[in-house]
């Protein structure tokens, strides 16, 4: 009984507990308490539904990239915008990417981060979760692509989870 | 005391003869028989009262508001009718004891015999016309069982339920008859009754009153045209002929006319329809026996003739007509029972009752023969004997009828013609059966005198055929003057009981009567062979065909109407509401109320018309079904922003998650089914749909417009005062549904309770077939578990349950509640099944929903009894606000585990119906291991 | 804004009661749920229509009558467990006679639609 | 309320329309389903996370306790907008939805 | 000025709510409807927040949350329908 | 206030849920809780009979709220009787059930225990929302029953049962908005206040409130044009179900004796006797769809299904006219039909079972066993639904003829009524013969022999009809009364008086 008084997932018993202060009204003696006891209950009763989580996450570079994704997503949303407005015919393609990262979570990371980057979504992860297909708007070119999403966002997250 | 016991005696036999059943028949019959010996003895002693011209009353309440009373009441006619029951009913069972063999059920049938014997003594006895009536409804069901004794013959069922049927329908019109009776004349006790004949006649409803009585006399008595049930109630076991058929049952329409004689006649119309009935019943009874040839049958028409020649003495309305009338009833039961006891021997030992058959007894059998041959003399009227002495006295009496003109003529021919039938029929009995030449064929043979006791009860009869033939007065006098004058309701008149009375007119019809019978019968050839030329007409075929056309009729117009379409029974209830409700206020006009309309804003206005726009697109492209339910959630998102632009968070959100769990579910069932739906309805059909459907539509914004244009005030406002400082919360939408109106919620759990447990026994043992693809035809993905998805999934269902703590614990006071936590719990477990598959899910969930749903019922209903304890009504809430260190003060309210209640059968509920159809598709069955990663 | 609202809810009244009349299980559904929707709005109107005035103690100067709102939450449950209930049944109907109709033997097909069977049959 | 709040309640308004309804108008516009695919993933939820950021300072600046919830929806709409993009991708893909004829390379089999 | 910024924004907002149903009605693919009303979620969420701007209460953000996160189960299982058939396996 | 008049609603509720949790026990376990809880309930609802006899009035404010706010349970005659009828019919469909017919379904228990709730539920609220509920809670179990047993007879005449029904819900609620509309009320007594106050141009919507819910009390009670999707339910059903949805009808009954007389009685001013003229034809062409549909019927369960339409014909006429009388009849004939009706449907299943491939149908077929058994109990139940003497559906007739007035309607009554008892006649005496008489060679395969809890439950249900009779006197004088008490509102509104209940050792600040 006594060992399962522990916090299987520290980190999300963290991220709980942060989001509960910002649902309750104020940060008062109240809601600490409660904050507390939600963010050991939780995980007590969901770690079963999260068996995969990654070994080694350095949590603390997620603010940043999450910072160069905010600011990407609204600088470019811009330019999806500018293009929607144009009359211009755009030039979408599909493409495949190669993925290096191999942990789900990582790849999903990364596919959300594509899709949420204005002008390519992520359409298909392969049975391998070794390819990502990719359908971009407007490309210039592949490989163009390619890069700039490794550059960018895939080394991030690979320092991240390895 | 001794009446009811009369009543009762045979009823309490009928319990215990079967228990003699062990002893053998002997001690049935014998068993059978106390009742009936008891009664006699227990009537003796009335009859000092009687014959003083008394009547004996005894009267126990029983069903006030209904007029209905245990009335018995014993006079001179009653007492008549009670000894002829009595007396043929220990001969038949003497009679019975020797004609039913081994194997037959003896102890069913004296039950019944008794119950009928019963009921018949209850309609004599009654002073109560309600409770007659029971007696009388009672003597045509068990003569229906008496009749059908034999189940296993065909003619004998249908003959039961020929003469049930007419029986049965009389007495129902009888009871119509009765009940306005009563309402005439404000009691139904037979005194009150007897008593109000001149306020009855004078009455407006006398007439109606008078047919429908007289509906239940002549059906129960086989008058024409309703005589044809009793010839094949002969089906039945002779001693159930000779009891119920001829000397009783048959009985009770005479004994109904003669015991409301001083309330109901004396009136042109009491005499002109039960007159001219007993008329047309007298001749053609007569006539038809002539040409029967089955014994039974011959006897039965016989009977029909008599019954009509009592009716028609007592239509007559003169009060010697009315003694001639009860006199003939003694002798007609007498040599009528008799005979049917002798025509039962005779089949008993010959195997048949087709005279063309039997021929010649008098040699095989002279002791019955002679037994026989008195009693039909007597039926035929033969002097010397007691038929002739009635029948001298209706000839008399036909003599006497006022009628203008010819008409006066009418019923003296009609008697002797009658006469003269009789009398044929009659030396066709002796003749035909006891000479006539050799027998033909006969089933048995050779035939033989039956058992010695067998021919006791016929022995008993025609002795008192003889004895009332040749000294009435000393035999019958008393009891015929004591029964006449009870039926006029005052003493009888002088009448003299004498053989002969001289050479008067009436003898001269019987002697014409006497002679042209004998002629006729010796010209019995030209008759048969006029006979002929009329198709018989078998009554029972004719009834089954009837009855089946009705039947296949009745089959044929239900079908027609309840066709199992839900279309039109749906269609019927719009029809009834639009006919009921928009209808009538189409008719009173239309209003906006005092109020009138509020200014429009374009946003909402847009919504407004993107939901109407959607709703219109469902309905028209309803037939690509997924899209049409993309169209559908597209309404309920509107509906949903509805609430939020009319000021109700709460509804919003429950109606948020609620939508999104029906499309979850109507996609898991549109799986299984068609994509598409054809279009099997005629162009016709979806216009007059398109009109209702608008009807309908115009109807409910009317009623809308009306309404919300016009002022009110409601009792909400209590609930607004009384939420904080009652309730302890502040969102009072909230504190309503789990505090004011707490036990709506608690039956509203309840509800969605007992759906998810009957979704889940009813998709129990059920099998699908999955299309292999979707309505395109294309294949299904092979990929069941996208990557993206379960990743995402898996952070989801803590932050959900995290919300859903967060919904619920405000919801007192804030928009929110158990309710909608319970929602969101779901959904984000349903998302886990979505990604990851029900097994994997499956796996992780510990406990089974119908505990969830179980403990979440407990914990509402536990809640809400906590009160009891503290003396409070259930449901009563409790909240206190508590202080504690470093938490600071918090509310505690007991309406908060009602509310956790609430949340827990919601996910029990909602997952139960969700799993239960997901668990039909095949791969949740089959163990994959898609969930490597 | 009354007349729009109550254009709204004899829309969805008008839509639910043609897709009820339909001779399949699905639309018969659907019609239902877009008739709840109507009759939720409905009995939602009578506590009358009120802008920004939550029944929350504390949050708007007037408030929205609270029971309307109390007894729609009900109903909105209660239709979701009989529509529920609705669809399992007519999943149950589709396995029992293999087919969606809602009518029973006296089904009433049109031409088109025995054609189609036949050819389907083919 | 302080006016530099209500510039910047404003702007944050109308960028998050204007985003939403280009979002939109992408949808309406754009030529085959992948493309238009685009257009609500990104624009329309930028569009949403501006008007929840000016809801935030609005609520704040007008004196009520300084309250995030908007930021969790936003939140939230940013870690499911992608899966429900890459979910309907799948969906079309599987479906055969026809791409706009300058399309280069090709959707994959489901 | 907020207030004509808010109604500016309103009109922004349910003109893209106008567009989202053309793109509903007009199809002509399932995944194009499902994303129009996948859109249109979005949307709903964005006028219930200038509701409440408009309103001056927060009531109704808990709506636009589960607008958020019941639009989405819902879109996921819009397109797990035409994909699988079968929503839950 | 006394706690009893929750009991019939709290002992099923907690008797279900333990069946709920307690799903996986042993079949014996469980069936002796379900009957043990239906007996404490029988027991519950005899009291509260008693409770209800000396004509006074008890409500239970839920929370202790004062009425109209609160919901309250209201006891009066007229619920007692309900509650009595329905405990006793469902402890012996009960007892019946266990002798087998719940097998197969783990939940039967549970669903019949919350039937029972719902209807107690329905018997007792003097709340016009909670009545929703009410009906609600009743259906959706009664749904559950309906499907309960094997065979795929069922599901159609089920959808239908369940979708009219989904619809007679909306009308419910459509119905319900309009008179609080109005009148912003719930509580019946409260609306019987204030119903009569209302004019001008709220008449309307009162009025079509007042209709709307007509026609779903209507539907429920199945009515023509309403009754269709009846008979081939209650036909299909398991027979303890059939039987016990014998109630189910009547609480369509229940429900417009219940309102109409309190709410648009006499005194309703414009609205007096609202619908009631629609009502009496209708009920006069239901009992004449029913004899018609018994005639054409094929099998027993259907004719019996038909048989509970008549009965509702027979029981609205009268109340239509709403008199003392009438009312008076009508109840006296519900305690018999309803327990009549119910045991034919029982003695039709056992028929049914022991006659192979034949079943229910009427046509021949071999001898059965039990024959003489069989034809016993279903001649006693013939004999009282057709209404012929001496059983107690003759004396609800006879109530019935004797409290219309002479007049028109008095003539359409007894004429359709006579009509009707007297094709019942042919039409049971033809099945009857049919069925047990008439039998062709050969043996049954043998059946299982019937189980000693099925026939007793059988006989006592059947011969009920009997004790009605034997007791006639004191049921009559209580329906008489319960009449009375219906007929006059004012009692019923004075609940709104009742002072709430302080319980002598309050806890003064804890509990509010
Ligand atoms: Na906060
Ligand atoms: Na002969």
């Amino acid at each position: 009984m006594l060992d399962r008084l522990n916090f299987p997932q520290p980190g999300l018993s963290l991220t709980l507990f942060v989001i509960w202060q910002i649902l309750s009204e104020g940060v008062s003696g109240g809601s600490i308490v409660l904050g507390l006891i939600l963010a050991w209950l939780i995980p007590q009763l969901t770690h079963g539904f999260w068996p995969e989580r990654p070994a080694v996450v350095k949590i603390w570079r997620m603010p940043i990239y999450v910072m160069r994704v905010l600011k990407d997503i609204v600088v470019a949303s811009c330019s999806v915008a500018w293009l929607i407005l144009s009359l211009r015919t755009p030039r979408p393609a599909f493409i495949n990417y190669p993925l290096k990262l191999e942990h789900p979570l990582a790849i999903s990371i990364l596919a959300s981060t594509i899709s949420l980057t204005p002008g390519t979504v992520s359409a298909d992860i392969s049975d391998d979760n070794k390819t990502l297909l990719i359908h971009a708007l407007d490309a210039a070119s592949d490989q163009e692509v390619i890069d700039a999403i490794h550059n960018r966002y895939e080394k991030p997250l690979m320092e991240m989870f390895q | 005391m001794s009446l009811p016991l009369v009543v009762l005696l045979p009823f309490l036999g009928a319990i215990a003869a079967p228990l003699f059943a062990q002893g053998g028949r002997t001690a049935i019959a014998i068993a059978s028989s106390v009742p009936a010996l008891i009664a006699l003895a227990a009537l003796f002693p009335h009859w000092s009262v009687l014959s003083a011209g008394g009547t004996v009353l005894e009267s126990y309440e029983w069903l006030p508001a209904l007029g209905l009373s245990f009335s018995f009441r014993l006079d001179g006619l009653a007492l008549l009718f009670a000894l002829l029951i009595l007396v043929i009913g220990l001969l038949v069972i003497l009679y019975a004891h020797y004609y039913l063999e081994a194997k037959e059920n003896v102890a069913k049938f004296y039950a019944l015999l008794l119950c009928f014997k019963g009921s018949m003594l209850g309609i004599v006895l009654s002073g109560n016309l309600l409770l007659m009536l029971i007696f009388w409804e009672l003597t045509s069901l068990t003569s229906f069982l008496l009749i059908s004794f034999w189940t296993h013959k065909q003619d004998a069922r249908r003959g039961a339920r020929l003469a049930l049927t007419v029986t049965g329908g009389g007495g129902l019109a009888l009871l119509a008859g009765i009940l306005l009776i009563g309402n005439i004349v404000g009691s139904f006790e037979l005194e009150d009754v007897l008593a109000a004949g001149d306020q009855i006649k004078a009455h407006a409803l006398y007439p109606v009153a008078l047919t429908l009585v007289l509906l239940g006399a002549f059906t129960k008595s086989a008058q024409f045209p309703f005589h044809f049930w009793l010839p094949h109630a002969m089906q039945a076991p002779t001693p159930v002929s000779a009891y119920l058929h001829s000397a009783t049952m048959v009985k009770a329409g005479i004994f109904l006319m003669a015991r409301l004689y001083p309330a109901l006649a004396g009136t042109e119309q009491w005499f002109y329809m039960v007159s001219f009935t007993g008329l047309v019943t007298l001749l053609f009874g007569a006539y038809v026996a002539m040409f029967k040839h089955d014994l039974k049958g011959l006897l039965a028409y016989s009977t029909v003739s008599h019954l009509g020649l009592i009716t028609l003495l007592l239509g007559m309305g003169t009060q010697l007509a009315t003694v001639a009338a009860v006199f003939h009833v003694i002798n007609h039961a007498i040599f009528k029972a008799s005979l049917f006891m002798a025509a039962g021997i005779i089949e008993h030992e010959t195997g048949t009752r087709d005279m063309r058959r039997i021929n010649g007894l008098w040699r095989y059998m002279p002791h019955t023969a002679t037994l026989a041959m008195v009693a039909a003399a007597s039926m035929g009227g033969v002097p010397l004997l007691n038929g002739f002495l009635s029948k001298e006295m209706f000839f008399a009496e036909s003599l006497q009828l006022n009628l203008p003109g010819l008409w006066s003529w009418v019923p003296p021919i009609v008697a002797t013609l009658a006469g003269i039938f009789a009398i044929a029929y009659s030396a066709r009995f002796i003749h035909d059966v006891f000479f006539n030449g050799k027998p033909v064929d006969l089933p048995i043979f050779p035939p033989h005198e039956p058992p010695r006791y067998m021919k006791i009860p016929v022995e008993i009869l025609v002795f008192a055929c003889i004895m009332v033939g040749i000294f009435p007065t000393f035999s019958v006098g008393p009891l015929l003057y004591s029964a006449a004058s009870a039926t006029l309701g005052f003493d009888a008149p002088d009448y003299q009981l004498a053989v002969i009375h001289g050479l008067n007119l009436p003898l001269l019809m019987s002697f014409l009567a006497l002679f042209g019978g004998l002629l006729m019968y010796s010209q019995r050839q030209r008759f048969f062979d006029f006979h002929a030329r009329f198709p018989e007409i078998d009554e029972k075929a004719v009834f089954e065909t009837v009855i089946s056309k009705f039947v296949n009729l009745a089959h044929r117009f239900t079908k027609q109407v309840e066709n199992g379409s839900l279309q039109r029974y749906a269609m019927l209830l719009v029809l009834s509401v639009i006919a009921v409700v928009v209808l009538p206020i189409a008719d009173n006009g239309f209003h906006i109320g005092e109020n009138g309309l509020s200014t429009i804003d374009w946003p909402t206005a847009i919504a407004a018309g993107v939901l109407m726009i959607s709703a219109l697109a469902t309905v028209l492209w309803h037939r690509e079904r997924f899209y049409a339910l993309v169209l559908l959630s597209v309404v309920g998102l509107i509906v949903s922003l509805a609430f939020a632009r009319f000021s109700a968070p709460d509804l919003a959100m429950t109606q948020l998650s609620v939508e999104v769990v029906t499309i979850v579910l109507l996609m898991l069932a549109l799986y299984y089914m068609p994509s598409w739906t054809p279009v099997e309805s005629s162009k016709a059909q979806r216009i007059r749909d398109a009109l209702i459907a608008l009807a309908a539509g115009t109807g409910m914004t009317l009623i809308t417009l009306a309404m919300l244009t016009q002022p009110f005030s409601s009792i909400s406002e209590f609930f607004l005062e009384n939420s904080k400082s009652g309730g302890g919360g502040t969102n009072v939408v909230n504190v309503i549904l789990v505090d004011f109106r707490g036990f709506d919620t608690l039956g509203e759990i309840t509800v969605l309770a007992i759906a998810a447990l009957g979704i889940y026994s009813m998709l129990k043992n059920t099998a699908l077939t999955p299309p292999p693809g979707d309505g395109l035809g294309h294949a299904w993905t092979r990929d069941h578990y996208p990557l993206m998805l379960r990743q995402i999934a898996r952070p989801m269902l803590p932050l959900a349950l995290m919300v859903s703590a967060y919904i619920f614990l405000r919801g007192h006071n804030l928009p929110g509640g158990g309710f909608i936590a319970g929602l969101i719990t779901s959904v984000a477990l349903i998302l886990q099944y979505i990604a990851s598959g029900m097994i994997w899910t499956q796996e992780r969930i510990p406990f089974r929903y119908h505990n969830i749903i179980g403990l979440g019922l407990l914990f509402a209903t536990i809640t809400g009894t906590g009160s009891l304890a503290f003396g409070y009504p259930f449901l009563t809430s409790t909240f206190g606000y508590i202080t504690w260190p470093v938490v600071g003060k918090f509310e505690v309210a007991s309406a908060m585990v009602f509310d956790l209640g609430v949340y827990l059968a919601v996910i029990g509920a909602t997952l139960l119906a969700l799993v239960s159809i997901g668990r039909l598709s095949p791969h949740s069955a089959i163990k994959s291991n898609q969930e490597s990663v | 804004m009354e007349l729009l609202f109550a254009l709204v809810i004899g829309t969805l009244t008008a839509s639910g009661i043609y897709l009820l009349l339909r001779a399949r299980t699905f639309p018969v559904i659907m019609g239902l749920t877009l008739l709840s929707y109507g009759v939720n709005l409905f009995l939602f109107a009578t506590g009358r229509l009120a802008t920004g005035q939550q029944p929350v103690i504390g949050t708007a100067a007037t408030y929205a009558d609270p029971l309307p709102q109390a007894l729609v939450l009900t109903a909105i449950v209660i239709g979701f467990a009989m529509t529920a209930f609705l669809v399992v049944l007519s999943l149950r109907s589709l396995a029992d006679n293999q087919d969606d109709h809602v009518n029973g033997e006296g089904r009433e097909m049109s031409a088109s639609s025995k054609q189609e069977r036949e050819v389907a049959s083919k | 309320m302080n006016p530099f709040a209500e510039y910047a309640i404003s702007a944050l308004l109308l960028f998050g329309g204007a985003f939403t309804l280009v979002g939109a108008i992408g949808l309406a516009r754009l030529p085959d389903f992948y493309t238009r695919l685009h257009g609500p993933t990104k624009a329309t939820t930028v569009g949403v996370g501006a008007i929840m950021l000016s809801s935030v300072i609005y609520f704040s600046a007008s004196g009520e306790s300084i309250d995030i919830s908007e930021i969790l929806i936003t939140v939230f709409l940013l870690m499911t907008a992608p899966v429900s993009a890459n979910m309907l991708a799948k969906a079309a893909m599987h479906i055969g939805v026809k791409t706009v004829d300058n399309t280069e390379g090709h959707p994959w089999e489901q | 000025m907020i207030t004509i910024a808010l109604y500016l924004t309103i009109a922004m907002v349910t003109l893209a709510a106008l567009l989202n149903v053309y793109r509903l009605i007009k199809g002509p693919d399932e995944p194009d409807r499902v994303l129009a009303i996948d859109t249109l979620n979005v949307n709903a969420i964005a006028l219930i927040i200038l509701l409440g701007i408009t309103l001056g209460t927060r009531m109704y953000l808990e709506s636009a949350l589960l607008i958020a996160v019941m639009g989405f189960v819902s879109t996921v299982a819009m397109a797990k329908y035409l994909k699988r058939g079968s929503v839950i396996e | 206030m006394t706690h009893w008049l929750i009991a019939p609603i709290l002992i099923p509720l907690l008797g279900g849920i333990l069946q709920v949790l307690m799903g996986y026990a042993p079949i014996s376990l469980r069936r002796t809780l379900a009957l043990t809880t239906t007996v404490l309930m029988l027991a519950s609802a005899i009291v509260l009979l008693v409770f209800a006899s000396d004509g006074s009035y008890r409500i239970y404010a839920f929370g202790n709220w004062q009425p109209p706010f609160g919901i309250v349970l209201v006891l009066d005659r007229l619920a007692g009787l309900m509650l009595a009828i329905t405990a006793i019919l469902a402890l012996l469909c009960h007892i019946y059930a266990t002798g087998g017919a719940d097998k197969g379904n783990r939940q039967f228990h549970a669903l019949f225990l919350f039937q029972l709730m719902g209807l107690n539920i329905a018997f007792l609220t003097g709340d016009l929302f909670n009545l929703f509920v009410a009906f609600e809670v009743l259906l959706i179990a009664s749904y559950g029953l309906l499907m309960h047993g094997g065979g795929t007879v069922r599901t159609i005449p089920g959808l239908h049962y369940v979708a009219l029904n989904l619809v007679g819900s909306a009308l419910f609620l459509i119905g319900v908005g309009m008179i609080y509309s109005v009148t912003g009320t719930l509580n019946m007594a409260d609306l019987a206040v204030k119903v009569p106050q209302v004019s001008g141009s709220d008449l309307n919507l009162v009025k079509a409130g007042g209709m709307m819910l007509l026609v779903v009390f209507g539907l429920k009670a199945a009515v023509l044009p309403l009754c269709f999707w009846l008979p081939k339910a209650y036909a299909s059903a398991t027979a303890p179900v059939a039987a016990l949805f014998a109630v189910m009808t009547k609480v369509g009954i229940y429900a417009i004796m219940r309102i109409y007389p309190l709410i648009f009685g006499d005194g309703a001013g414009e609205l007096a006797n609202l619908g009631m003229d629609w009502l009496f034809p209708i009920a006069l062409i239901t009992l004449s769809m029913g004899v018609i549909g018994a005639l054409g019927a094929d099998n027993l369960k259907t004719l019996v299904a038909w048989q509970v339409i008549i009965s509702v014909g027979t029981l609205l006429a009268p109340i239509a006219l709403g008199s003392v009388a009438g009312l008076s009849a009508a109840l006296f004939y519900l305690v018999s039909t309803t327990w009549t009706v119910a045991g034919l449907f029982l003695v039709s299943e056992l028929v049914a079972s022991q006659r192979g491939t034949a079943a229910d149908r009427i046509v021949t077929a071999p001898k059965m066993r039990h024959r003489t058994f069989l034809s016993v109990l279903f001649l006693i139940g013939a004999v009282s639904a057709a209404g012929i003497p001496p059983l107690s559906g003759f004396f609800g007739k006879l109530l019935i003829l004797q409290s219309v007035e002479p007049g028109v309607e008095m003539a359409w009554l007894w004429g359709v009524l006579l009509t009707g008892s007297f094709l019942m006649l042919i039409t049971y005496s033809r099945a009857g013969s049919i069925v047990f008489w008439w039998t062709v060679d050969g043996d049954q395969e043998a059946p299982e022999p019937i189980n000693s809890r099925i026939s007793i439950a059988t006989v006592i249900l059947t011969c009920l009809t009997v004790l009605i009779v034997v007791l006639a006197y004191p049921i009559s004088d209580y329906t008489r009364a319960t009449a009375e008490q219906l007929h006059d509102n004012r009692g019923y509104i004075n609940i709104l008086q009742t002072p709430m209940h302080v319980p002598p050792n309050s806890l003064g600040e804890e509990i509010h």
